[in-house]
Formats: structure tokens, C-alpha cells, sequence
């Protein structure tokens, strides 16, 4: 018999728990940890006393790939960080050499690239809304939301002719011009969205269930999300008005105009409307943004050997998730010295102990979701 | 052979078989029919492959459950995980005894029916229960708590709502209930001014958490517990639960339909002028419709040999429609048609519950079932007692 | 007491059940059946690498300069020439892809100064082996072999 | 079911590959492909490249009430407060740096820390720079603050001061082999646990290291 060849388990005084006590491993495969994610609970009956986060499944040595590959080679890796929201991988890498290069990047560029990066931020919502929902037990909401993010791809697709991984931005530019219909594609996306929420809300807003998962669950203040360096969404949930975009604007976001959604308790109700509202405000900006596309080139003084000076630059956009830097050192050769992606998810992550103390395995599941993590960006 | 029908053990022995035999097969569609209805709330088409539509899926979801390789974990209780889900089953299918599929298709009248049905269901609970714990895994422990803790807290506003519809009828009996629904010519669910509406919403939502359905599928909450109580089952073991969990959704839907939705009886059953609608063209013209949309179908398939499967189903449901308007046979089905329309409505409604709301936590769950449900449907018994007490003397 | 009365009738869920309900609309389906029905794939799209010959004269257009070589992040693309004697030139002796590594960034597209490189509409990669992923330059020239796909 | 019906193609005339037209892009083929090339003969002009020499970063001088309270408090701890390519930036010695990490959350509100970060530089004799990146909500304003630090030196640990420096100083310590001081649980984040070397170091073979690590924790040979 198998069982016989098995070592016999640990008696309970050899353990470290408590007799009321057990510990539960969620993950790496897990229906809801949204990758390869492990977390070590500590349980009391279903009472959480602790969780560890284990890390590290998807590392791929990103920020070493760099160092042996050129400037331009290393642009298509990071899209593979956050590969749910690539563009705004790609806008923050660029924006890095570019500084690094002192380079000036033509309006037309500007302009297509917050175009593309807000429909990218609707898109990153969206797959978070459609898991966030799975992992709460609405099992609907994650098609509808996959059924509106496809239209953001085929703007991606028409754009550059990738969907997921984009690889849209150059460095110094764009490489491809906008394609015929783009305006009205971006348009028509608008609308759709601002249709289509309408509907996440009767699925979900009100209904009495979601709030009772929600509100009330993984509570960050803002005192804490500071301390925890949490950023996007889960901070201005907590009521702080922070967002790149408004206070350090960068690719022209400060001729758009639009407001910075926030919310006061800093709970999973109040990051979801924070999110849901800013998928209308992302709208407000593609329709102001492409009202207005100026005329001129794509690409700005940028040789086809890019060599930066020898010295260092951190730049940070606001992803989907939150502040996503680049520190980039270069010595002065074809490749860059060192990469340094300053992850939001990663960072986020790291006050999921914080968020969970108290609460219950289930809102475990809505917690890991509400953080928003995609496990390519945390390994990297 | 005269001898052998007036026995009054051959017909319910043969009625049993056919039971046993028929079910497993019917759960099947019911499964095919959950993530057909399931693909259609949520703007998908679901299983499109096997077979023309994938109406052969359950067949081939059989086999692949058949074939699978049987794991029992090293560490498991061996025998009580291999009693778990025979429980399970054993009390889904004797619950099925009891009920009546049609004025004259039933295994047994019993006086005390009902009575029976509810002790069943409260012993299928044991098989969750065994299942989870014998596995001797953290994800089966929890969800089996959970579905013990959750099936006692949710029997009790069933067994009210249950209680409550049994005043209004005077009976346990299964089929002495669709009797007395037919004297007072009304549908339980409208009896005493339409207060009996009240247990009727709360069975529906206590009966959606007796059979761990969705929003109330905490003992199996695939988001949390993998797959709860039946986290280390596979293959056959599995497939019992599977079958174990369906029968308890047509027991409750059953149960639901006779106590508060007239049974077999035809929607308005006393009204003579509604007699030929209800009870020939609907049936007829629902037939005559699938068989003309399958027929529709043929032209569209690729394979031959889904052309043929098109066709005869087509002219299946052709030949219902005839049974439907001959008079003689029409009295042998009717009533077998009206039980299971309603049935299939029921199981309708608890495949879009699923497909619309999130799931509860397992504290706000005990919550409802105690500080809403309950109160509620003892309000509900009281209030009810005092209408028909005082309305028929 | 709006609200009670609200709580009571459960008219939140039943606007979601309503949402649902909705959307049961046949023409409201979004699958795409993909064996049966080829979903088409923008103008754009970065799939399957070609290697393209003059329209006229069915030479290559390939001038062995290395550039896609030198800008593939992977390096996955190796060519090989010989001085033509006669004409002074390179010509292309073998050029090799391999696709399993390829991330399709398109950066090899980019190089090339005589879009001779082009990565090209078809999606339909898979092979039953490693090897297969390995593309020569005759298949790039020609593309895969067109694949049946049923199920 | 509804729903959209399967295309009228059947088995017999399997579905059409769409069919393989020439060029799919609307860009016409470059001029210079079919320009004819210059057999030139004798020798070209030989152009003697100078080098250029890299540019540098733009520096400015930094000034305002922050570089100025730094200058006062730790006067002799700090290399240099400048404005780098339009970046804060502070280098100081690695003794104080816990100091002024600390006087800067508390007297000017750089309540968050960003990120917590090293470079390695294998020919100095110090090889790290540690880099913490910090930034004021208040202020609006993002300061960088380099530390050197030697092989072996541990660098002092900012996790009393900002719990984000847990997971952060954690992942230096993974790639770069830096320990942190007071750190409350300081072990490997990316890399598994028994994991030999630090990522992250210029001097660190990749192919070496995964072909051993492959061997042994799979089994199988690695196919880098």
C-alpha cells in the first residue's frame, strides 16, 4: 500500500501552530491567485492570522536581459512584464532612454501614445473587473468584459499588428502611423464602454451581494497605503488625489482634461468604483485626445544607434496598476547598464498581509483580486 | 402476464428501474442544458462540437468520466471516501421515489411523501460531509464544514416554507398535495390572496442553498476551495457527486413544483375552456417548434452524419407533437409534459441564478439562512395559519 | 422605507437576473467558431516571417546585409552569404528562422532596408516537432504548408 | 441552441487557407532595391572618423530648502546635491544615509518610498551603488539618494521607516547579495531559496548557473 512508504505526519506539538490552528497553501495553482501566485495562510477556521506571499514562479531575469541586449532589443521585454497592459509598459520604457537621451518627442506622437495608452488602461480594467468578479462568484461579467476588451485589441491589432504584446512605441517616437479608421475606432470604442459599464453597474454596483463582499474588505487608509508605497487605484481609494498623470504630467496629459476618481474608505468596493470610474474618465481622454491629433512627424531625433550619454534617469508613468518607474543607468555603450522596473503590482502585493489579517479565506480571494496583480510584472 | 401488471410490486419495480437506468442520462442533458443556458447569458454559444449543436456532449463528457483514472489520496480514509459519494447518490435517487411524475407515473404514493423527501435530503448532506473529511485535504475539510453548517441552517426555513404549504393542502401526501391544489383550483403558490407567495420565494432560495447552488455553492466555492468537498475526487467518484448534486436539484425543483405549482396540473386546471390550449396546442406547438428549428438545422451541419442526428430528433419531437393531439395518448403524457415544463422552468431559474451573482461569504450566508430566513418564514407560517383560519373558518 | 420596501422585493438582484436575461439574444453571441470560421487578422498583423522575392523576376530581394540578424533581441535569425564573383554582390546561400523563439516584435521587419524580411498574416505555426519551428529559406519563401485544421 | 450557424463548408472542400497574395502591405516596395548598385573601382576616400565623445547628462546645481537643510545637518556625509538631468538627486555616505532617509520622511514629508534599488560596478573598489528613490506628496517632488556600498558591508535597513522597504530590500539582497541591517526577514524573493549567487551582479554567468540548476533541480539538460 502507498501509504505505508509515506513518512508519518508531524504530531501536532511538532508543528509551531496552534491546536486551533492550520495552514493553508493557496497556490501556486489556484484557481484565483491570478497566475502563479502562493500564498501561505495562517488560519484560524477560516480566519485569517497571517499570509506570506511566496514570489518568484514567473522570474524570468528581465531586468538582466537587459543588460545583453541594446536599448531597442529590450523593448519588446518589458510588454512581457504587465502583459496585460503592454502599452503603458512600453510608454514608460521609452519615456526612460528618451530622458536619458534628452530627445523631444513630436506632438503627433504624444498624442497617439496617450490615445493608445488609455485604451489600454480601459483594457487592463476590464480583465480586472472580469477576474475580480470570477473570484467573488460572478461567473458572467468576466465574458462581458472580455467581449469589450477584444474591441481594444483590434485597435492595438490595426495599430501595430499585435494585440497583446504590443511592442507599439519606439524609442524617440512611434513607428507606425495611425491607420485609416483610427479615430473612428477609438470613437466607437468610447461609446461602446460608456454603454457597456452601464451594465457592469446592474450586474454588480447594487446588487447587495457584491457590496456585502465588498465594502467593508481589505480596508488600506491612507496612512497605510503611503507606508506600504501602494499606488493606482488602491491609493486614491483611500482617498488621496495622487495621480501621475495630474501631478507630474507626462506625453501631453495636462492638455486633457479630466479628473482623478477617488473614494474615501479604501476598501474593495470603493478601489472597484475608483476603477469603473476611470475607465469614463481613460474615454474622456481618447476623445479629447483624438479630436485633436496634430499634425507633424512620428519620430524625433532619435539615430538608428541609440547611445546614450553615460548617466541615469528614473521616470515613471501611471500604469493601469500604479506607478510604474524605469531607472535606467547607462554607461555610455549600445546597451543599457542596468534596467530598473519598479513594478506596481510587486509593490502592491507586499500589503496583502496587511489587507488580509482578520478577514476570511473567501475575502482572500477578493483581496489578491483587488490588488490587481498580474504575476509577470510582480517576477519579472 | 394479467397476473403479472395486477401484482402491485411490478409496476414500481419496473418504474425503479427505468428510473435508475433513465436518470443518469437525463442528468446528463441537464448538465449539457447548464452550460448551454449558461454559454447563452453570457454572449457565448457553449459546446458546439460533439455532435450537431453538441447535443452528444453528455455522452462524450460520460465516457471521458468513465475512462479517468481513479485516484484515492494516500492518505485518505479509504472506505469512507469510497462511501461518501455512494451515500450521496443512494439518498438522491430514493428521494426520487416519492414524487409524482404524473397523475398515474409514480414509484410510491406515500401518506408521509414529503416528509420523506426532506429526511433523504438532510442524509445527503452526510455524503458532502464524509467525502470532505475522509479525503484529508485542508480544501475538502473546509468545504465540508461549510456545506454541514450550511445545510443545517437552510433546512430550517426550507422545512417552514415546506410546513407552511402543507397547512394550506392538509396532507403529507405527495400527490394528495396536487389534489388539493386542484379542489381549491389555484396554485399554492397564490393560495390564501397571494400570501402563500411568501414561502414560495423563501423555498426557492432556501432549496438554492440545500443543493450548494450557486450563490449559495460555498461547500464547493471554486474561487476559494478549488473545488471544495470534492476537491481529491476524480473519474467515476467524482461523476457520482456530479449525479449525487443534480437529483438533489430535480428532488428540490420537484418538491418545489408540487407543493407550490399544481405538480402535472395544467396551468388554471379548473377552467374547462382552457383545456384544449394548455393541454394541446401548447405541448403540440412546442414540439412542432423544435422539431421545425432542428429541421432548420439540418441544412447548416457539415458532417452527414449530424444531418441524420438533426433529422431523426427532428422528427422525434414530430412524433411528440402527434402524442400531443390524439386524444387518447394525449391523456397518457400530458401530465408527464406539464411536470416536467415546470421542472425544466425550475432548473431554468437556477442556472440563471448562477449565472448572475457573485457567490456569498460563508458568515453572511449563516446570516441570511438565521437573522432573515428564518424569521421570516416563520412570519410567513403564522401569517398564513391566521389568513386561512380566519378566511376559511 | 423606500428602501425597505426594496430590500423586501430584492429589486437589485432581479435588475441583475434582468441583465442577464438580456443577453440571451442569439445575435448578441460573440464566439468565433475558429477551425470552421478564420477570424481575419488586421493588415497589420505580425505573424509568420516571409522572405520575399521580386514580383518579377522571382530572385530575392534579400541582400544579405545582416541588419535583421543584428536587430533580432533574440538572435534567432542567422544568414549566410558568398561575394558573387562576377557581380561584386552578396547572395544569399541560406538564411534560417527559428520561430519557436521568435516574439514576432517585428524589429527584423524594421531593419530590413529592402523588405526583403516581412512578417506576414499567417497565424498557423504549430508542428508536431521542435525541429519543424526551425524555418529554412525555402520555407520562408513559400510559408508553412497550408494546414487542415478540423476537430 | 441559437446562435450564429457554422459556415456552408463541408468536410468534402476542406476550408480554404486564405490564399497567399503577394505583398499584404500597402507600403510599396523602396526605390533603392532596384537601383543599380555603383560597381565603383579604386579606392574611396577614407574618412577618418573621429570618436565622439558621449555626451553628458545635464547638470544643474539644486537649491532650495531641502538641499540646503541637508547641507546644514549632515554637512560632511554628503558628496554633492544636484539636479541631474532635471532628476533630484543626493549622494552621500553610506553611514548616514538611514539618517537622511529619516530627516527627509519626517521634516520635509517624503512619506513614500518608490523604490529601493542597486547598480553594480565590479571595477570600483566600492561595487554597489545602492539608490533609494523617494518622493513627497506634499512637496510634489521625487529625490534619489546614492549610497555607495562595498562586498560584504551591509547597508542599513529603512523597513522601521517605511514597511514598503520590506519586500524592496528583500529583492536587492536576492539580486545583488547586499544585506540589510534590522531587516525583519531577510531571505531570497525571486530566486528559489537554495539558489547559488546573486542574479543581478555584472560578473554573474547566466548559462553557467542555469545549466547547473537546471541539472539538478529538473533533471534534464538545460536548453539554453
Amino acid at each position: 500500500m502507498a501509504a505505508t512508504t509515506l513518512a508519518p505526519p508531524p504530531a501536532a506539538e511538532d508543528t509551531f501552530l496552534d491546536s486551533n490552528e492550520l495552514v493553508l497553501n493557496m497556490g501556486p495553482q489556484h484557481p484565483s491567485t491570478h497566475g502563479v501566485l502562493r500564498v501561505i495562510l495562517k488560519l484560524d477556521g477560516e480566519r485569517v492570522l497571517g499570509a506570506d506571499c511566496v514570489i518568484g514562479y514567473l522570474h524570468r531575469g528581465v531586468e538582466k536581459i537587459a543588460e545583453n541586449r541594446t536599448y531597442q532589443q529590450f523593448a519588446p521585454y518589458v510588454d512581457r512584464m504587465d502583459y496585460v497592459a503592454a502599452v503603458s509598459n512600453g510608454l514608460g520604457y521609452c519615456m526612460a532612454v528618451e530622458k536619458l537621451l534628452d530627445v523631444e518627442i513630436p506632438p503627433r506622437a504624444q498624442a497617439v501614445r496617450v490615445i493608445l495608452t488609455e485604451v489600454n488602461r480601459i483594457a487592463s480594467h476590464l480583465l480586472w473587473l472580469g477576474t475580480h468578479a470570477l473570484d467573488i462568484g460572478a461567473i458572467t461579467p468576466v465574458f462581458l468584459c472580455f467581449r469589450e476588451r477584444e474591441e481594444a485589441l483590434k485597435i492595438f491589432e490595426n495599430y501595430c499588428g499585435a494585440r497583446l504584446t504590443t511592442h507599439a512605441f519606439r524609442i524617440g517616437g512611434l513607428q507606425y502611423e495611425t491607420y485609416d479608421r483610427f479615430e473612428e475606432d477609438c470613437l466607437a470604442f468610447c461609446d461602446l464602454m460608456e454603454e457597456k459599464v452601464k451594465e457592469y453597474h446592474a450586474l454588480l454596483t447594487g446588487n447587495r451581494i457584491w457590496v456585502k463582499r465588498t465594502k467593508g474588505v481589505g480596508i488600506l487608509n491612507a496612512e497605510d497605503c503611503k507606508n506600504y508605497g501602494v499606488t493606482g487605484p488602491l491609493l486614491r481609494a483611500a482617498g488621496v488625489e495622487w495621480d501621475l498623470r495630474k501631478a507630474q504630467p507626462y506625453s501631453g496629459y495636462d492638455k486633457y482634461d479630466f479628473d482623478v476618481p477617488t473614494a474615501e474608505s479604501g476598501d474593495t468596493f470603493d478601489r472597484y468604483i475608483v476603477r469603473m470610474q476611470e475607465m469614463g474618465q481613460s474615454c474622456r481622454i481618447i476623445r479629447q485626445a483624438v479630436g485633436a491629433i496634430p499634425e507633424g512627424p512620428i519620430k524625433g531625433k532619435v539615430g538608428k544607434v541609440i547611445k546614450p550619454p553615460p548617466g541615469e534617469a528614473y521616470v515613471s508613468i501611471e500604469a493601469p496598476k500604479g506607478e510604474l518607474g524605469y531607472y535606467v543607468v547607462s554607461d555610455g555603450s549600445l546597451n543599457p547598464y542596468r534596467v530598473r522596473v519598479r513594478p506596481p503590482s510587486f509593490v502592491n502585493l507586499g500589503a496583502l498581509d496587511k489587507m488580509c489579517r482578520g478577514t476570511l479565506v473567501a475575502d482572500v480571494v477578493a483581496i489578491i483580486g483587488t490588488i490587481d496583480i498580474v504575476l509577470g510584472e510582480v517576477d519579472r | 402476464m394479467e397476473e403479472l401488471l395486477a401484482n402491485p410490486y411490478v409496476g414500481p419495480l419496473v418504474l425503479t428501474v427505468a428510473i435508475i437506468l433513465v436518470f443518469p442520462l437525463i442528468v446528463g442533458y441537464m448538465v449539457l442544458a447548464e452550460r448551454k443556458v449558461l454559454a447563452d447569458l453570457q454572449v457565448r454559444l457553449g459546446p458546439m462540437r460533439v455532435g450537431p449543436y453538441g447535443v452528444l456532449q453528455p455522452l462524450a463528457d460520460a465516457l471521458k468520466l468513465l475512462l479517468k483514472e481513479d485516484i484515492i489520496p494516500a492518505r485518505a480514509d479509504k472506505w469512507i471516501f469510497w462511501l461518501a459519494p455512494v451515500l450521496s447518490v443512494f439518498t438522491g435517487l430514493t428521494a426520487l421515489a416519492v414524487l409524482p411524475l404524473s397523475d398515474r407515473l409514480y414509484v410510491a404514493d406515500v401518506n408521509i411523501g414529503i416528509l420523506f423527501i426532506l429526511a433523504m435530503s438532510s442524509i445527503g448532506a452526510l455524503g458532502l460531509i464524509l467525502g470532505g473529511w475522509s479525503a484529508n485535504s485542508k480544501y475538502s475539510l473546509m468545504g465540508s464544514l461549510r456545506a454541514a453548517a450550511q445545510m443545517v441552517s437552510y433546512e430550517v426555513p426550507l422545512g417552514f416554507a415546506t410546513v407552511t404549504a402543507i397547512m394550506c393542502a392538509g396532507t403529507l401526501s405527495m400527490q394528495g398535495v396536487i389534489d388539493s391544489q386542484f379542489e381549491r383550483g389555484v396554485w399554492g403558490a397564490f393560495d390564501n390572496y397571494g400570501l402563500m407567495l411568501i414561502p414560495t420565494v423563501l423555498f426557492i432560495i432556501a432549496g438554492t442553498a440545500e443543493t450548494n447552488r450557486a450563490p449559495f455553492d460555498l461547500p464547493e466555492a471554486e474561487s476559494e476551495l478549488v473545488a471544495g468537498f470534492h476537491t481529491e475526487y476524480s473519474g467515476f467518484r467524482w461523476s457520482l457527486f456530479f449525479l449525487a448534486e443534480y437529483a438533489a436539484i430535480v428532488v428540490i425543483s420537484a418538491l418545489c413544483v408540487t407543493l407550490f405549482f399544481g405538480g402535472w396540473l395544467r396551468p388554471f386546471p379548473n377552467v374547462e375552456l382552457l383545456e384544449i390550449p394548455f393541454n394541446t396546442v401548447f405541448p403540440a406547438g412546442l414540439c412542432l417548434l423544435i422539431a421545425f428549428g432542428c429541421l432548420k438545422g439540418v441544412g447548416k451541419q457539415v458532417v452527414p452524419g449530424f444531418r441524420f442526428l438533426m433529422a431523426a430528433i427532428a422528427a422525434a419531437f414530430l412524433g411528440a407533437a402527434g402524442l400531443f393531439v390524439l386524444p387518447l395518448t394525449n391523456e397518457l403524457v400530458i401530465g408527464l409534459f406539464w411536470f416536467a415544463f415546470k421542472l425544466g422552468v425550475m432548473v431554468y431559474l437556477f442556472i440563471w441564478y448562477r449565472g448572475t451573482f457573485p457567490r456569498f461569504r460563508y458568515d453572511q450566508l449563516m446570516d441570511v439562512g438565521w437573522k432573515w430566513l428564518i424569521p421570516i418564514s416563520m412570519a410567513g407560517l403564522v401569517l398564513n395559519g391566521a389568513v386561512q383560519l380566519l378566511a376559511r373558518g | 422605507m423606500a428602501n425597505l420596501i426594496k430590500t423586501f422585493l430584492l429589486t437589485d438582484l432581479l435588475k441583475g437576473l434582468w441583465t442577464t436575461f438580456k443577453n440571451q439574444a442569439p445575435s448578441k453571441v460573440v464566439t468565433e467558431q475558429y477551425p470552421l470560421v478564420r477570424p481575419p487578422v488586421a493588415e497589420r498583423y505580425r505573424g509568420a516571417p516571409r522572405l520575399n522575392n521580386h514580383p518579377e523576376t522571382q530572385e530575392t530581394l534579400c541582400i544579405s546585409c545582416n541588419l535583421c540578424a543584428l536587430a533580432c533581441p533574440e538572435q534567432l535569425i542567422v544568414v549566410t552569404s558568398e561575394r558573387n564573383k562576377v557581380t561584386k554582390r552578396k547572395d544569399l546561400t541560406t538564411f534560417t528562422y527559428d520561430v519557436s523563439r521568435c516574439m514576432f516584435c517585428g524589429l527584423c521587419e524594421d531593419a530590413c532596408p529592402v523588405d526583403a524580411l516581412e512578417l506576414t498574416q499567417d497565424f498557423e505555426m504549430a508542428t508536431y516537432t521542435r525541429e519543424g519551428q526551425i524555418w529554412d529559406r525555402q520555407m520562408l519563401e513559400e510559408g508553412p504548408l497550408p494546414s487542415q485544421y478540423t476537430h | 441552441m441559437s446562435g450564429p450557424t457554422p459556415p456552408d463548408d463541408s468536410k468534402e472542400t476542406p476550408p480554404k487557407r486564405p490564399v497567399r497574395k503577394r505583398p499584404l502591405r500597402k507600403r510599396p516596395l523602396r526605390k533603392g532595391l532596384l537601383r543599380k548598385r555603383r560597381l565603383g573601382k579604386g579606392k574611396r576616400p577614407v574618412r577618418k572618423r573621429v570618436p565622439r565623445k558621449p555626451k553628458e547628462m545635464p547638470t544643474a546645481p539644486w537649491e532650495g530648502p531641502v538641499p540646503s537643510a541637508l547641507g546644514e545637518r549632515f554637512a560632511d556625509g554628503i558628496e554633492k546635491t544636484v539636479v541631474l538631468g532635471g532628476q533630484k538627486l543626493v549622494v552621500a555616505s553610506l553611514a548616514i544615509a538611514p539618517k537622511i532617509v529619516a530627516f527627509l520622511k519626517d521634516a520635509h514629508g517624503f512619506d513614500y518610498l518608490v523604490d529601493v534599488t542597486a547598480v553594480h560596478w565590479p571595477k570600483r573598489e566600492r561595487q554597489f551603488d545602492l539608490v533609494w528613490i523617494l518622493y513627497s506628496f506634499s512637496l510634489n517632488e521625487r529625490v534619489r539618494l546614492k549610497v555607495t556600498v562595498a562586498e560584504g558591508e551591509a547597508a542599513p535597513s529603512v523597513v522601521s521607516l517605511y514597511s514598503s522597504a520590506d519586500w524592496l530590500e528583500r529583492e536587492v539582497y536576492d539580486m545583488f547579495g547586499i544585506e540589510f541591517e534590522n531587516h525583519p526577514d531577510l531571505r531570497r524573493i525571486l530566486m528559489p531559496d537554495e539558489w547559488e549567487g546573486f542574479p543581478l551582479r555584472r560578473d554573474y554567468g547566466i548559462l553557467q548557473q542555469d545549466g547547473d540548476w537546471v541539472r539538478e533541480n529538473l533533471k534534464i539538460e538545460s536548453a539554453q
